[in-house]
């Protein structure tokens, strides 16, 4: 009960339909504490990725993370296009070229998509930005690692749920967020939100 | 929202291609990825030296392509930086064999993509190196932030690299003279009302009609305090002591002042501010002795304006008199 | 309202100012009559070239004033006329001995104002020549009304007869060579927003948010027509149709093609406007051989724009093509 | 009872502070249908006469018009400068350098402005421009001569209030308003109101 290459894809274009239909809700967040362009810009990418996913759907789940990776990093822009270009460039070298994912895997792509955006983004928990989603993301999907792919997955999904929610009261201190200070609290992260987004489509959509 | 557009998907591409029309003499701009470069690119021997970042801060950057000035601009979509297989391009496209400078505003966005960017360009060979501008002294406390961000400041810097690129300076060079004056270089800038990005349709923040953002960045996020608007004077006031907190000059000490329009703000205001500036600098001593007055950096139609003052000294000088000719900069030839 | 000013009443002269700090080395700029003149009039043995009229246009007329354009601009208060006294006082000024040009926007205003100064200037023993420019092809029935207004064509006008009169045209040639640019230059505007008067204190109509007013002059009175915003496209069409009505265009005709912000629309929106008219005029087989891209003859923070189409011949580019010197356009120099 | 230079310089003041209070409706008014300046030039030539006579008033009343024409020449601007400056050079030319004005002398120095405006504007009645309220006030002015200056004053007033009024309905012809075309129809012309304001002023403080 692994997951494979057309598992990954068909979980991309799940995502793609839903940040098509979050546009305008993170666009929103992000006019809040940023420059509003941050569901736009997602939108942009997940549509280019469908679109080379319709062209041609590489062999592995890694070939399938890497074009994700490649893609996003160059029709994104902005902040997002390189720290989720990195998580899923990240997440494919961490899977090699296994034909299926098994949970252990799925939960070792998440950590080291962290690490990717860690490694970028020099950001920490705390500092109002889509690490306070992934991050206890990872943590549950690590604890939840013996269980099923699905198991790990849905255990992400509430935990970066419930971590992009602790961004409401911080004060940003990465990204753009960060040049408003104190007036930054009492919004919700955009990028934690869009984590937590993906992350939720990603176990509705998994095997 | 109403705009003079088609579609804000390809409001970036449809106002490159208007570039392209008017400037055709000057500029070679290419689609997919989209890069606006010097129509003689490339310059054998020359640093090319490259910026870019987000649309809707017209002319900035691809107004200021061409002699003297930048070698490419890289547009992102509407504030939101390029990706960075445009930078990539660029480089590829303006190496002339002297390596390649880039000139990066500090945001998170711009400088996580052209650090990318830096990598690719490397691997293809050429020698690269990347000075990160962030002269807004709106920003404080830069631990607890993303850090200043890059403003006003930026077209000084392209001017004053471009015309040592263009002279022959070489890459060494040029990139210490990038630093110094990011040293040197200091912005602070204000809003009177908002702007609305096309994708978004709505006003980036409301303001109320005697309130004033003050310390906006040049992208419609919201500043770092909201004030009563008050008169020019005070404006004025409000955004130099700031400045000249952060950048101590002395009696004597000589500057250029630029007086920024976000855009919206008609001239008639920023001839206005700008004269009260020259008073009250002229009051503490200081001396202007090149100014730039205009919407240079904007951020679409948003009224209001900002001040950069760099502190001159005779290169500097003799580098920003060099000729120059792109849409929105010229002179000397 | 919120405005960069101090004063309603003291704008025009605030902003004076600012344009004397900012271009002191171009301008002369003189209060009580106000006038902005070359720093180097008179020019001796050259036809002075002077023009005027409310302010609130800028750059028109005071950032055209230099080398290979006007001799002296005549700034009257925002939207109004300049009075008979500043003209008759920017001739004594400007004389250089042969003679002088009003160049006059047909405003009733403008024209009572201008007809005075001619009869004073005559009197003090300057031969004065005025030409009144009435390009604006939104005003039909001139019968029933003041007659066409002079609108984007000023700037062009200015510049051609400017350089005439550099290269040593006399009189009799400068106002011959006007009244041919007069007759054929035409254009037509549009707004999305009103603009705010700093003495009225409000705007000057009130727009629908999905309404733009077709066929407006350049001081906020409201258009002809109220219609649907629309499309760039549509919008470019609006104003481009009505002047290739006028302006009998064959193909393979060689055009000026100048796209206008009339203050408040962004740079982006307007190259994206040019974009498309360049497409539009290429269909039709007519030829863009030069073309102007920017805010120079705006209305305050009105957001909107205007086409201007003047038909070229030889003489007409090269003209053109002189050198320049001013605040607002330079090249050659 | 004749009108001296003083009354004739009273009577201006008295138009200065009228022109002042109206200031904002005549902004009004010319915003609706022209460029919302009328009240504002008007007011800057009258405050700027004033300051004139507080240095000194000419000794007959021909020099006191003559001084408001050149100072309404040199200050107010736009269409209302040249032609109340042309009306007020007419009227003061048609006195003469008489000590004390009588009816009749009011009256042709009334006819005289008209005739100034219209050579200078080229307006016919009905064009909704002042001559609308001052056309009906020159002929009420010269039926009523056989009178007082009062009689002659109150006259032009009256019929120039309902000339201004007449305009409402009218399509401009001249003027900015022109450029509105029909759009004009149903609005006070502001130049109109003013000249009905003047001559209500007048009649109040004539002697
Ligand atoms: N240094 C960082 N580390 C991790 N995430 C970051 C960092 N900076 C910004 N982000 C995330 O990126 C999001 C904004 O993305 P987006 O709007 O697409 O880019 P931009 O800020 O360039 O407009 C923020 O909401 C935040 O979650
Ligand atoms: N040709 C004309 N003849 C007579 N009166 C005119 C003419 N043109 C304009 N006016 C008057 O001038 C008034 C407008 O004056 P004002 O607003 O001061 O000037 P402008 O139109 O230049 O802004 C109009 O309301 C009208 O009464
Ligand atoms: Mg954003
Ligand atoms: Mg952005
Ligand atoms: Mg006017
Ligand atoms: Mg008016």
């Amino acid at each position: 009960m692994g997951c494979t290459a057309a598992d990954v894809a068909d979980a991309l274009r799940a995502a793609a339909r839903v940040v098509a239909e979050h546009r305008d809700e993170l666009v929103r967040l992000d006019r809040e504490i940023g420059d509003g362009d941050h569901g736009e810009n997602l939108n942009r990418g997940f549509a280019a990725l469908v679109s080379k996913l319709d062209e041609n759907v590489p062999a592995s789940p890694g070939g399938v993370l890497r074009l994700a990776a490649t893609t996003l990093i160059s029709t994104v822009g902005g902040a997002a296009g390189p720290l989720y270009g990195t998580a899923f460039l990240r997440a494919a070298t961490s899977v090699g070229d296994a034909a299926e994912l098994d949970a252990e895997a799925v939960a070792g792509a998440l950590s080291a998509a962290l690490e990717g955006v860690v490694a970028r983004g020099k950001a920490e928990v705390g500092d109002k930005t889509m690490v306070d989603a992934l991050t206890p993301a990872v943590v549950a999907a690590r604890a939840a690692a013996s269980g099923g792919v699905r198991d790990v997955l849905t255990a992400a999904a509430e935990a970066a749920e419930m971590g992009a929610e602790s961004t409401v009261p911080l004060v940003a201190r990465k990204g753009r967020a960060s040049y408003l200070g104190e007036r930054s609290a009492g919004h919700l992260d955009p990028g934690a939100r869009s984590t937590s987004l993906l992350l939720r489509t990603f176990a509705g959509g998994a095997g | 929202m109403k705009k003079i557009i088609n579609d804000p998907s390809t409001v970036v591409a449809d106002a490159l291609r208007g570039l392209a029309a008017a400037h055709g003499d000057l500029l070679d701009v290419r689609h997919d990825p989209a890069v606006v470069l010097r129509a003689d690119a490339p310059v054998p021997r020359k640093v090319a030296v490259i910026s870019g970042g987000g649309s809707g801060h017209e002319p900035l950057h691809g107004g200021f392509v061409g002699r003297g000035m930048l070698d490419a601009a890289c547009p992102g979509a509407v504030f939101t930086s390029p990706t960075p297989d445009q930078v990539q391009d660029a480089v590829a496209r303006t190496d002339g064999g002297a390596g390649a400078l880039l000139i990066v505003k500090n945001y998170t966005g711009d400088v996580l993509n052209f650090e990318t960017a830096a990598e690719l360009a490397a691997a293809d060979g050429v020698e690269v190196r990347t000075v990160v501008i962030d002269d807004d002294v709106a920003v404080q406390d830069s631990t607890y932030t993303a850090g200043r961000r890059g403003v006003g400041g930026t077209v000084l810097l392209e001017k004053l690299v471009g015309a040592a690129a263009e002279r022959g300076v070489d890459l060494d060079g040029c990139e210490a003279l990038a630093r110094r004056v990011v040293g040197q270089v200091r912005s602070m800038g204000l809003a009177l009302t908002p702007c609305t990005v096309p994708h978004a349709g709505e006003p980036s923040f409301t303001l109320g009609e005697d309130e004033m953002e003050l310390g906006i960045g040049i992208h419609g996020e919201p500043g770092r305090r909201r004030v009563p608007a008050g008169t020019a004077d005070e404006m004025v006031r409000a955004l130099l002591e700031p400045i000249l907190e952060d950048l101590p000059l002395a009696e004597g000490d000589r500057v250029l002042l630029f007086t920024n329009s976000m855009g919206g703000t008609p001239l008639i205001e920023l001839y206005v501010a700008h004269g009260i500036a020259e008073r009250l600098l002229a009051e503490r001593g200081i001396r202007v002795e090149r100014r730039l007055v205009g919407p240079y950096v904007t951020s679409l139609e948003m009224q209001g304006m900002s001040l950069t003052l760099l502190k001159l000294d005779d290169e500097l000088v003799e580098l920003w008199d060099a000729p120059v000719h792109t849409p929105a900069l010229r002179w000397g030839v």
